[in-house]
């Protein structure tokens, strides 16, 4: 029996390495498609002018923001369950992910409501929502980094993850409600539904697209890198192992 | 095409330039810790050789 | 279970006031608000119910840090991990314990709080009632977040940071509760909700944190 | 009632401690673990005792009947002696605090605070668990150490009498233990072997 089930990440390192370049090149270009057809060539909004063109940058990270953390979820359930090491790995890999994703959410959407706020930052329900996410994401991140032994971080961060989860999804409510109490209504807020005008449609959907597939290229990556940083470490302490 | 740039407002070329920054940063972080794990990987294996 | 919130409660005393932590921190707060945002009454009781369930999320994790740590380096917690008390209700008498220690003397001072604050007189009984109901969910989140940091050397700042984003319910629910009852209009709802969040995290709270502690134990 | 481990090695971080250790213990039988620092004698007993996961092997005990007395000696200094024993009592839900006391001769300290107790009375509260568990399998490491040479006598002849009527007992000790009928086992045959020897299964080579 080798040091660790080595056998399955093996195996994924291989699978990583024929499949990240094609997955890379075609996000790159879902992206880059999407975004200068969103760019250039739809026509601006008669209400908000052309400023309606941020959709195209903040639907699809809010989106992939919160896909994130249910993709963590589901990772870090197999690993509490069937002990799946490359799992777990690609749960820690994708949480700097989520959180930048989440950070992009935040200043799209605050320089997007601007104009209609008259401020760069409101506390409206969607953008106060995606700040508490980013707490959930940094809490997620700073127990990995304190915790020494990586077998114990992989079992703790997975807990945590469960149970933020729970909790995320009740300070989605509870946010909710405590903006009813203002007198502002949900109207002033992204949340309704922006009739989408059926031209930015198809450059919207691709825009989805690449950063949906941008986000699993950079997971496919950093649990490479994951992969190879515990197989440093098992060669170290052999290393040391012998020394002694 | 790019004549038009100037008509358009000021937050739309904020919001894609935050974008494309963030998402470049950690695109950019994740492929240097992958070159450096590899590297310290390949040194270490290397290590490894030379004591058997 | 009971011996064991007993015990706790009893080495809360003797190792200097138990109770006395929270509720200093908590009329510390009260006091510090007024002096930060001005003496002005129209403000004050504009932040009052507010700035009480912050002042009680606050009092509540100051004390949250040695919760754990203190059993898991002297081998209590080892020694009941392999006993019949099973690690579970061990946590279970652990929140109870923080919650008698911290969660009751922060409801009980709370009018005085609100007294210093310029709270409006609707207020008073549902800022007892809000704290009654809403601190259980503190302690017990609370207890899972020194569950996750129970092994490390400096796990408190940790721990914040993990408790704090999962508290937001309690306290919006919580803080909601005194502000609608003081704007007079009907604060049931809010209650209800602050009740359902405290049970929810009643009930997750122990297995989490065993599961979290046996991990840490391993 | 049985302690038997089979191919049980342990991990810690990513160095093997130790390999495939594996024994049978039944009613009356003792084991002695020997082994130098670091040689995961701890470790070893506490994945016995299932506070620890073993990382290859499986264990088959009745964890009803394991008590585990460890290095920590799992007492509350600001707690009298008697404090401390009469809340592992309610437990283990057996009522004898006292006269655990008695037999671990503490009665005389039983009000003093914990904080006052020598080592060699703290040692001796902690051992005096295993009289309040009343259960058959005692897994002890380093029940010896802080103790002097007629406190180690006494607890070595309570492991003895308790093996002689059909107990299990496995202790980590470093003390010359004089046991004619009990087994031995040296942790450092069972260290994943230097250079020389076999190495763990090889990593296929990296991409």
């Amino acid at each position: 029996m080798s040091v660790w089930e080595f056998a399955n990440p093996a195996r994924f390192v291989r699978i990583v390495g024929r499949i990240l370049a094609p997955t890379a090149l075609l996000s790159a270009s879902l992206l880059a498609v999407g975004l200068v057809w969103g760019f250039f060539f739809t026509p601006p909004d008669y209400v908000q002018g052309s400023a309606v063109k941020i959709l195209f940058v903040h639907v699809p990270s809010a989106l992939m923001a919160i896909n994130a953390w249910i993709m963590m979820l589901a990772a870090s359930l197999i690993w509490l369950v069937r002990r799946h090491r490359v799992s777990v790995l690609a749960a820690k890999s994708a949480a700097p992910v989520g959180a930048v994703m989440t950070l992009a959410a935040m200043v799209t959407g605050g320089i997007w409501g601007q104009p209609m706020w008259g401020t760069w930052w409101a506390w409206e329900p969607r953008l106060t929502s995606f700040l508490i996410l980013f707490l959930f994401y940094l809490g997620y991140i700073a127990l990995w980094h304190e915790v020494d032994d990586k077998e114990r971080a992989a079992d703790l961060t997975s807990v945590l993850c469960m149970v933020g989860s729970v909790f995320a999804f009740l300070s989605r409510y509870a946010v909710n409600f405590w903006q009813q109490g203002l007198h502002q209504g949900a109207s002033l807020s992204l949340d309704r539904d922006t009739n989408v005008h059926n031209a930015y449609y198809v450059p919207l959907l691709l825009c989805m697209a690449g950063f949906a597939l941008l986000f699993v290229t950079l997971v496919l990556l950093r649990t490479r890198t994951e992969i190879r940083k515990q197989h440093s470490a098992a060669i170290a302490a052999r290393i040391n192992a012998d020394v002694r | 095409m790019f004549a038009e740039l100037g008509q358009y407002q000021f937050e739309v070329l904020a919001a894609y330039g935050a974008t494309i920054l963030l998402i470049g940063g950690i695109v950019a972080l994740s492929a240097a810790s992958s070159a450096a794990a590899l590297r310290k990987l390949n040194e270490l294996r290397s290590l490894e050789k030379r004591n058997e | 279970m009971i011996a064991l919130v007993i015990r706790d409660l009893k080495l809360a005393m003797r190792s200097g006031g138990g109770f006395g932590h929270a509720l200093a921190f908590f009329f510390a707060v009260a006091l510090l608000v007024p002096l930060a945002v001005g003496s002005d009454s129209a403000i004050l009781v504009s932040v009052a119910s507010g700035m009480i369930w912050v002042a009680a999320l606050l009092a509540s994790l100051l004390s949250l840090d040695r919760l754990f740590s203190i059993d898991f380096e002297d081998g209590s917690l080892e020694a009941i991990a392999v006993s019949p008390l099973p690690l579970e209700i061990a946590v279970c008498s652990k929140i109870c314990a923080h919650w008698i220690a911290t969660g009751l003397p922060l409801a009980a001072a709370a009018p005085v709080v609100g007294l210093l604050l310029h709270l409006p007189g609707e207020g008073y009984f549902w800022a007892v009632a809000s704290l009654l109901v809403g601190t259980p969910a503190l302690s017990a989140l609370g207890a899972f977040g020194a569950s996750l940091t129970a092994g490390m050397k400096r796990g408190g700042l940790l721990l914040s940071v993990l408790v704090v984003p999962m508290s937001i319910p309690t306290l919006v629910f919580g803080a909601k509760s005194i502000a609608l009852a003081v704007a007079g209009a009907s604060n049931t709802t809010a209650f209800l909700l602050l009740a359902a969040t405290t049970l929810t995290a009643v009930a997750i709270a122990p297995f989490a944190a065993a599961r979290a502690l046996a991990d840490s134990l391993r | 009632m049985q302690l038997r481990a089979n191919s049980v090695s342990c991990r810690r971080g990513e160095r093997t401690l130790f390999g495939d250790v594996g024994f049978a213990l039944g009613g009356g039988d003792c084991l002695i673990v020997r082994g130098p620092n670091g040689s995961g004698k701890t470790t070893l007993l506490r994945t016995l005792a299932g506070i620890s996961r073993p990382s290859t092997g499986n264990i088959f005990v009745d964890r009803d009947e394991v008590v585990f007395i460890g290095h920590s000696n799992a007492i509350k200094d600001q707690m009298t002696a008697r404090e401390n024993l009469e809340f592992w009592a309610s437990v283990f839900g057996t009522a004898d605090a006292d006269d655990a006391l008695k037999s671990f001769n503490l009665w005389e300290a039983r009000n003093i605070r914990a904080i006052c107790l020598s080592a060699g009375q703290k040692q001796r509260l902690s051992l005096s668990r295993i009289g309040i568990s009343r259960r058959k399998i005692w897994i002890l490491d380093e029940p010896t150490a802080s103790l002097d040479a007629d406190g180690s006598a006494a607890i070595l002849s309570r492991i003895r009498s308790h093996c002689r009527n059909g107990g299990i007992a496995v202790v980590a000790t470093h003390h010359e233990f004089e046991m004619p009928e009990s087994k031995k086992l040296d942790l450092s045959r069972f260290q994943p072997s230097l250079r020389s020897g076999v190495r763990s299964a090889p990593e296929s080579p990296q991409s």
